[in-house]
């Protein structure tokens, strides 16, 4: 754990400023109300393999502990099941800022589970490539980083699909007709992105 | 002032709702845009049409009324009144030329300070888009 | 009635049941499920976290298409629901995001105005088409059957659009409606672990063991989410291995269930392709 | 007054930097001293000071100022301050106007140029305004020396006590049985522990037996008028069926009861009966009957008490059962077998599983009591009355007229009594020894019954000894047949056919039967004619089955014993030799449009002729009256579609002393209709004799069954309706044995006792014969008073927030998840434990977990904080320590422990060993058989589980389901939680929006005891303010209507709320006129009025106009 008792946080006026705050949450002055109650580290199914919990993370934004925030693993963790908004007293969007985290993690280079960043990388580019997910492929580019033993995990999975008829190995079913359509949608949002 | 069009907004505000309720705005602290002025009536049922046609007359670019909500009003049932009558109004407006928008009938209660304000800010961004209120086309005989 | 159809990338390989299960369910029941034509990857949960304008563009291309061709648009995949669900939600919420599709559609010839009603496969069986008419369709009662109804998180969450985000009843209902009882199950909606399945296995199956776990019991799974199916179903022999009980319960999508009990073919309900085979109560029911 | 006399001085208030920190002052007096007619423009620091208030005196003396304006802060803050300045100084209070530049200028806006000019706008608006405001004189009036207060929780309790102990008359109007409120249910109250009912009760006999208050529970206020000091109240006392002086609160009868419900003083944990005193220190301390309306009852053409005989078979009182049917029918076994029970399509269990067996439960009830032959009753009447019919009407009319009294003479024309019940109904159905038992009874009762007594003229018996004379002859015609060879050997009426066999005549029956139509006679002769030996039977009809008028079960009996339904079909042509039948043909038919009923209208399908070999053809296609039978009587009217007209109310026909009901009467009806009739036909002739109205208060009931609201219990399980156990088809089918068996004593218990007790007061009676002071009085009806108020003081209180909206704490899906009021009731020692709290089954908890914010700080819930919850947790975390030992958890937020004493009881609870976990429960699941609690430990920064044997839900206060219809009733206002508004959070904060009209306790925001006692106090004290002043003043802002304007279109009669305006005048020229005093000035009128000729004082059109152009000006 990276803080436990090793660190003094230094609270500077311009920590306090809210900059960050307004980065990642949807509703910044609504993420400034949580009151720390831990209704969404009690609703997460996987806040107890999180280094920090998602109150903790609040609390860590709205103190404007920027690095503490985009090095911990917790957001990385999150699964996207809503159960943490759909019970915020305060109705903060906590699942959207979990998304808003990782992409700022990458941004930053500061990805803590880099299996998980790489995972939804490979997705996007599958999606660029054929205009539908190829599940197969996507796991292919996911797993050429990977651990061995995991692989072989998974290859083993990968053949028992196949042998059900689950999966192919081709990809010509995927490509839709407009794929230039995709393709401009992804220079658009690019440009978008490296404009902002 | 910046060049930038600042509308003219008349607010008729029931006494025992709406009024209490922009009260209550300003005992909170809580900033709207300084472009309407507010006018006491009883009830939002005393609001006649010819105190709004007067308003868009004379210069406003926009009127608010506001009351109780429904079933809340103080007189028992005024608001009805007003509730019926607005809508008919904004008709007649709108064939005069004048967007139905510039006119709004909103309930506020009386804690409901910050939702005045919402109000005033929403109604001032909507008719300041709308622009001036051309009134070349009435007659000006006030 | 024709319902425009987006069947999801997932239903194309491995949910293909789904698919086929879900349009015979439906013509069955004396509706159509119309394939949106060229339609295309809504994002899933992987585009959010990498980027945010792609996020709500994919999806927004599926709802422009589906727009032109009509009113709603019908998905059987949660996470599609979602993506697509929240385009709406969130062009009525966020001022400036209509601007911005417009410019990134625009790239694409595209245009969304933001009027396709999105719908959940469950909403149209539950609500259009309705308990009623489904018990009517029942060729082959599934008396006796314990059904665990399991429907994930995200055709329910956080919008709660058609059923209760925390405990639903839709498909209760359904279940009920072909002649099998509902096995209590206070998991009906949590999560499965969906990606973190493949990124974090570990994590993935402890949460996946626990929704199994509390099935004991249920002679069958049955879900309405390609993930969810997934997940449940391809890792039971090692979350067997892990926690020493067999556990090898089948995990069917609803359509598969409810076609079964319209008598269906099994060359459109493609039971065999789960990775669980069809076994005890429920294979008995199948060959009767 | 002209314009050029009028001299303006505004005086604009820096408000200390309140104002003068936004708004540029000095630039704003500056503008307004050169508006037109402006003689002086001032600002100063604090106008509402002394020297502020000197200032502007003395430039009304010394200038001649005649008009003031005042730009400050809200006219609500100090426009009276003002207006009392410009009396002092000997000016009408009315030239005088605010512009409002505080809170609705300074306050609310940053721009100090923006804010000026805003300011020099308002300004503006109010010098154009106020030279157009005219003087006005208030009015004073005296004031009602009496006070209302709603409510008899603590908070109206010590407000009452207050009022009246300061002298002055209090109605307390409570809607409970009884007062006491909140407070009674609660066990210990923080942070000192006394017994809550030990300092509750005495003042609750104060209350009871003040001489100074009139205590008026079970009531209701309906509707309030007037204004502050002359309130004109409406209150609706509910009948409580129960006499409250005579009652000794003795008990007894609740121990009779049949009904229980559960108790809401015991939150549901306890059932309580139907009559019933909701706890043993209740003031008043008499009973109450819970007496609503159930749809069985309503429904039934009878009205019989059926949910009270249903009770009385629960509870194994079989007889007593019978009683009551008898009370008002004399053939209970008779519609036990063969009623439609049309009760039973309304039963309220369909919406859990299936209706009540009602009928069938009935028919126990007869079968099963004990055998009492009733007693002859003396006839005390002089009057006679003779009956013409012994069918279910007649008989009906006979057994109600002899149980009053009179001496009644039934004449039948056939040889067997009992009408279509004996010659109609199949004995398979209705055995004859069934009904010949019940048609005794009447004869031993005293009915005379003559056979073979054929009546040719009512009118005559009128002349031979008879003063009144009922017709009930029935319907025993057939309809008209019309097909081709219905002369034919072999085709019958089905009436006749019935009749016939039941007569024990026999019928020639062939071998092959063709029955046409789709009723019960249809289904009944088919049957007959199979168990008088045809070889096959078949029904035509030309709808669809469930188009079929006929019983279900009858159908589905027959179709079991082998009957072949042909439905779409209807016959064309009957052909024969020799006369005789041989062959049926028939048509297939289409259903088109539908017609009245909602069936599909049948059209015949071209070309789609077929024909059957048929031998005999029973038509049953329709019932109508034999008027030959009464032939000779005059002076009443046939209707068009043969029937006798009468007033379908009283049954009287136009000639005097004859009345008439039953299938004469109208199309072939029901058993339990003809009854009804026959009821109805004995309470018109009695009246008719008593010479009373015939009319006079029996209105119709208007309520159907589908008004009533019925809550079905939490947790009702589902348990299907009880089948009808039947003779096996084989054993009944060539034989007239009865088919339907009747239930098993276990069954019919067990059937009763799925009944819902719609009603809850099942009527059955029983009460009644236990009570010795003899105060109930089933018959009690709602009254209303009406009370001259001077001041209202609304203490209503809260309700609780519901856990089950909040799912994921499974409150109701798992055992020993409760609320907090429900711990309440299990700590009391007069709750369902008796004080010891204990899990559902029986076991002492060792663990328990206390969630705070349940529904509170809760953005999907209630937003606000509900301020006394972390303590009544603290003290119920005590109590399970003290009376249990268990450990105990409280799951928080915050804590907010700020009233005198209470964070030393947070301290001394922390001691006692209760764990204060910060992290809010967030989740309460079930794992096994564990109740577990999960949350976050915040100050660890890791989620817990926490394994408990019980969870208590610290549920808020939430305002009062219907405050909205209270408020309405009231014309306060709410605010967006629902609680009453106070007039000014801190000035005013017992005061609503209306004058008069006073707020004490949680009705206004949650708030424990000590602070609820303080505010109705204080609350008490404005009344009494109030009331001790004698008079009060009314600002005379009323509507004013110009009559040379007044067309007397009534346009502002039709809006006005509160009927302040009616048409004056006596000569030709009406107008309209307004009552000051009911005015309250509102000017709905004058906005509507066509004529321009209504304005309101204060508010004229001229003034606004004014303002309006003012404010605008550039």
């Amino acid at each position: 754990m990276a803080s436990k008792g090793e660190k003094v946080f230094n609270l500077t006026r311009e920590m306090l400023d809210h900059s960050f705050a307004d980065l990642v949450a949807p509703d910044r002055e609504k993420l400034l109300t949580c009151i720390q109650c831990g209704t969404c580290t009690a609703s997460c199914q996987t806040a107890y393999a999180m280094d920090y919990t998602p109150r903790q993370l609040w609390r860590l934004i709205q103190l404007g502990l920027k690095d503490e925030v985009l090095n911990s693993n917790s957001f990385w963790l999150c699964t996207a099941c809503y159960a943490c908004t759909l019970r915020c007293l305060r109705g903060i969007a906590c699942t959207e800022t979990m998304s808003a985290l990782k992409r700022m993690s990458v941004a930053a280079g500061t990805e803590k589970l880099s299996s998980s960043a790489r995972f939804y990388e490979a997705f996007k580019e599958s999606v660029r490539r054929h205009g539908r997910m190829h599940e197969v492929e996507m796991m292919t580019i996911f797993f050429g980083k990977t651990k061995r033993i995991k692989v072989m995990d998974f290859s083993r999975l990968g053949f028992t699909l196949w042998r059900k008829g689950k999966v192919t190995f081709d990809a010509s079913h995927v490509n839709i007709k407009r794929l230039d359509q995709i393709k401009a949608i992804y220079r658009k949002v690019e440009e978008l992105e490296a404009r902002a | 002032m910046s060049s930038k069009f600042e509308p003219r907004i008349v607010g008729f505000l029931c006494n025992w709702c709406s009024y209490s309720g922009a009260d209550l705005a300003g005992t909170s602290r809580v900033k709207y845009p300084p472009n309407i002025d507010i006018i006491r009536v009883m009830c939002s049922g005393r609001v006649d049409p010819q105190f709004v046609i007067k308003a868009f007359e004379k210069g406003a670019d926009g009127v608010l009324v506001c009351g109780c909500h429904p079933g809340d009003c103080h007189y028992a049932e005024g608001n009805y009144k007003a509730g019926r009558r607005i809508p008919l109004l904004k008709k007649m407006l709108s064939q005069l030329g004048i967007e139905e928008e510039r006119l709004r009938l909103e309930w506020v209660s009386a804690s409901e300070g910050e939702r005045f304000a919402a109000v005033v800010r929403d109604m001032t961004e909507q008719v300041r888009k709308l622009g001036p209120l051309n009134r070349n086309g009435g007659g000006e005989n006030g | 009635m024709n319902y425009s159809y987006m069947p999801g990338c997932t239903l194309l390989s491995t949910a293909k049941g789904y698919d086929k299960s879900g349009r015979a369910v439906i013509s069955a029941l004396g509706s159509e499920l119309v394939e949106l034509e060229d339609w295309s990857c809504c994002g899933a949960n992987a585009i959010e976290s990498v980027s945010y304008l792609l996020s709500v563009s994919l999806p927004a291309r599926n709802l422009a298409l589906a727009e032109a061709v009509g009113s709603e648009l019908v998905t059987s995949c949660s996470s599609c629901f979602l993506n697509l669900f929240k385009v709406n939600h969130r062009l009525q919420r966020e001022p400036d995001l209509q601007g911005k599709i417009d410019e990134i559609l625009g790239a694409a010839g595209l245009h969304y105005s933001g009027k396709t009603r999105v719908r959940h496969l469950l909403d149209v069986i539950a609500n259009d088409i309705g308990v009623e008419a489904v018990a009517k369709r029942v060729e082959k009662k599934l008396s006796g059957l314990k059904v665990v109804p399991y429907y994930g998180c995200q055709t329910v969450r956080p919008y709660g659009e058609y059923d209760g985000p925390y405990l639903p009843t839709s498909m209760d209902r359904l279940i009920e409606a072909v002649g099998a009882d509902t096995f209590p199950y206070l998991w009906k909606t949590r999560c499965c672990g969906g990606v973190l399945m493949t990124t974090e296995t570990e994590i993935g199956v402890k949460l996946v063991a626990e929704l199994l776990t509390a099935a004991q019991g249920a002679d069958c799974i049955v879900t309405v989410c390609p993930m969810c199916q997934m997940n449940l179903d391809a890792y039971q022999g090692k979350i067997s291995a892990k926690l020493g009980i067999k556990i090898h319960i089948p995990v069917l999508f609803l359509t598969q269930l409810l076609g079964l009990a319209f008598g269906l073919p099994s060359d459109v309900l493609l039971l065999d392709q789960n990775v669980v085979p069809v076994n005890g109560k429920l294979r008995q029911l199948q060959i009767a | 007054m002209s314009q050029s006399e009028t001299k303006v001085g505004v005086y604009v208030c820096q408000c200390g930097i309140n104002i003068a920190a936004t708004v540029d002052v000095e630039a704003v007096k500056d503008l307004a001293a050169t508006l037109p007619n402006v003689a002086v423009a001032r600002q100063y620091q604090f106008m509402c000071s002394e020297p502020g208030q000197e200032m502007i005196k003395k430039d009304i003396r010394e200038l001649g100022i005649n008009r003031v304006v005042v730009a400050s802060c809200s006219p609500r803050m100090h426009e009276p301050t003002f207006q009392a300045v410009l009396k002092d100084a000997g000016l009408n209070p009315y030239f005088f106007d605010m512009a409002n530049i505080r809170e609705h200028c300074s306050w609310v806006s940053t721009d100090r140029a923006q804010s000026t000019e805003k300011a020099q706008r308002l300004v503006r608006g109010a010098v154009a305004r106020v030279i157009w405001q005219e003087p006005l004189e208030a009015r004073e009036v005296p004031v009602t020396p009496s006070a209302l207060v709603v409510g008899g929780g603590i908070a109206g309790i010590q407000a009452a006590l207050n009022i009246a102990d300061a002298g002055y008359h209090v109605y307390m109007v409570e809607r409970d049985a009884s007062i006491g409120g909140r407070m009674a249910q609660l066990d210990k109250t923080f942070p000192t522990l006394d017994c809550s009912a030990c300092i509750l009760t005495p003042k609750m006999v104060l209350v009871g037996r003040h001489p100074n208050i009139t205590l008026l529970s079970y009531s209701e206020v309906a509707d309030v008028s007037g204004y502050v000091g002359n309130f004109k109240v409406k209150v609706k006392k509910k009948p409580r069926y129960v006499e409250k002086e005579k009652c000794t609160g003795c008990n007894e009868c609740a121990k009779v009861c049949p009904v229980e419900v559960p108790s809401e003083f015991d939150m549901a944990l306890s059932k309580r009966k139907a009559i019933y005193r909701p706890f043993a220190q209740a003031i008043p301390s008499a009973f109450t009957i819970d007496k609503k309306k159930s749809p069985c009852k309503i429904t039934c053409p009878a009205h019989i008490h059926v949910q009270g005989y249903i009770a009385l078979i629960a509870e194994g009182k079989f007889t007593e059962s019978l009683e009551l049917i008898k009370e008002q029918i004399p053939f209970a076994s008779v519609c036990g077998r063969v009623c439609t029970h049309p009760c039973e399509d309304e039963c309220k269990r369909r919406e859990v599983d299936e209706p009540i067996a009602i009928a069938a439960l009935k028919r126990f009830a007869a079968d099963n009591a004990e055998d009492k032959p009733p007693a002859p009753v003396a006839i005390t009447r002089k009057e006679k009355v003779a009956v013409i019919g012994s069918g279910p009407a007649g008989l009906t009319a006979a057994y109600d007229l002899v149980r009053m009294g009179y001496g009644v003479t039934v004449f039948e024309a056939m040889p067997m009594a009992g009408g279509m019940l004996a010659v109609g109904i199949p004995e398979y159905r209705l055995p004859k020894g069934i009904l010949n038992k019940e048609i005794d009874n009447i004869k031993k009762l005293g009915a005379e019954i003559k056979l073979n007594s054929r009546v040719d003229d009512a009118g005559s018996l009128l002349k031979s000894g008879y003063q009144a004379v009922f017709m009930a002859v029935g319907a025993h015609k057939g309809g008209n047949i019309d097909v081709p060879g219905k002369d034919l050997k072999g085709v019958y009426d089905a009436i006749d056919f019935l009749r016939e066999t039941n007569l024990g005549r026999r019928v020639a029956v062939g071998k092959k039967v063709a029955v046409i139509g789709g009723g019960n006679s249809a289904v009944d002769a088919a049957r007959v004619a199979q168990r008088e030996g045809a070889e096959s039977v078949q029904i035509f009809y030309r709808r669809q089955r469930k188009d079929m008028p006929a019983i279900a079960i009858e159908v589905a009996d027959a179709e079991a014993e082998g009957i072949k339904l042909n439905f779409l079909t209807t016959p064309t042509k009957i052909s024969g030799k020799q006369g005789k039948v041989t062959e049926l043909e028939c048509i297939h038919m289409e259903l088109k449009e539908l017609d009245r009923s909602g069936r599909g209208t049948p059209y015949p399908v071209k070309g789609s002729e077929f024909t059957t070999e048929i031998d005999t053809v029973i038509f049953a296609v329709g019932q109508n009256p034999d008027l030959s039978l009464i032939s000779g009587a005059k002076g009443y009217t046939v209707t068009r579609q043969g029937t006798v007209a009468v007033d379908q109310m009283t049954l009287e026909t136009g000639a005097k002393g004859i009345f008439a009901g039953g299938d004469m009467i109208g199309s072939a009806g029901t058993v339990i209709e003809a009854i009804a009739a026959g009821k109805r036909a004995a309470v018109s002739i009695d009246r008719f004799l008593q010479g009373h109205d015939l009319k006079e208060g029996r209105e119709e009931e208007t309520l159907k069954a589908s008004d009533i609201k019925v809550t079905i219990p939490e947790g009702t399980e589902k348990r299907p309706r009880m089948g009808m156990p039947e003779l096996a088809v084989e054993e009944r089918r060539s034989n007239f044995r009865e088919v339907a068996l009747g239930f098993t004593r276990e069954m019919a218990i067990a059937e009763a006792k799925r009944c819902l007790n719609c009603a809850v007061c099942s009527e059955c009676r029983l009460c009644e014969t236990v009570c010795l002071p003899k105060c109930i009085n089933h018959n009690m009806k709602e009254e209303v008073l009406e009370l001259d108020i001077g001041a209202i003081l609304l203490a209503t209180g809260h309700d609780f927030f519901h856990a089950p909206a909040l799912p994921q704490y499974n409150y109701g899906r798992f055992p020993n998840i409760i609320e907090s009021m429900e711990f309440e009731r299990l700590c009391s020692a007069s709750g369902p434990t008796g004080g010891k709290v204990t899990m559902v089954d029986g076991r002492v908890p060792e663990s328990v977990a206390i969630i705070h914010c349940v529904g509170s700080r809760d953005s999907h819930a209630n937003s606000y904080c509900s301020r006394v919850c972390c303590m009544h947790a603290m003290k119920q975390a005590h109590l399970v320590k003290e009376k249990t030992g268990a450990q105990v958890y409280e799951l928080y937020i915050d804590i907010r422990a700020s009233g005198k004493g209470y964070e030393e009881f947070y301290e001394r609870v922390q001691r006692e060993g209760v764990l204060f976990i910060r992290g809010r429960g967030a989740e309460v699941v079930l794992q096994g058989n564990q109740l577990v609690v999960k949350a976050e430990e915040t100050g660890l920064g890791r989620p817990i589980t926490l394994p408990v044997d019980m969870v208590i839900l610290s549920t808020g206060m939430i305002a009062r389901k219907d405050s909205a219809t209270v408020a309405n009733v009231f014309h306060i206002t709410r605010d967006q939680h629902g609680f009453f508004m106070e007039s000014h959070p801190k000035l005013r904060p017992f005061h609503s929006n209306t004058d008069g009209i006073f707020l004490g306790g949680t009705c206004q925001a949650p708030r424990d005891i000590p602070d609820t006692v303080a505010h109705a106090s204080a609350a008490a004290a404005e009344v009494l303010s109030l009331l001790a002043r004698g008079k009060v003043t009314i600002e005379p802002l009323t509507a004013q209507i110009n009559p040379d304007r007044c067309s007397a279109c009534r346009v502002c009669i039709s809006l006005c709320p509160y009927q302040a305006i009616s048409l004056d005048g006596k000569d030709e020229k009406k107008v309209a006129e307004v009552n000051e005093v009911l005015c309250k000035g509102c000017g709905v009128c004058v906005a509507a009025c066509p004529a321009g000729a209504i304005t309101t004082k204060h508010f004229t059109d001229q003034q606004i106009l004014a303002q309006i152009e003012g404010v605008l000006a550039r």
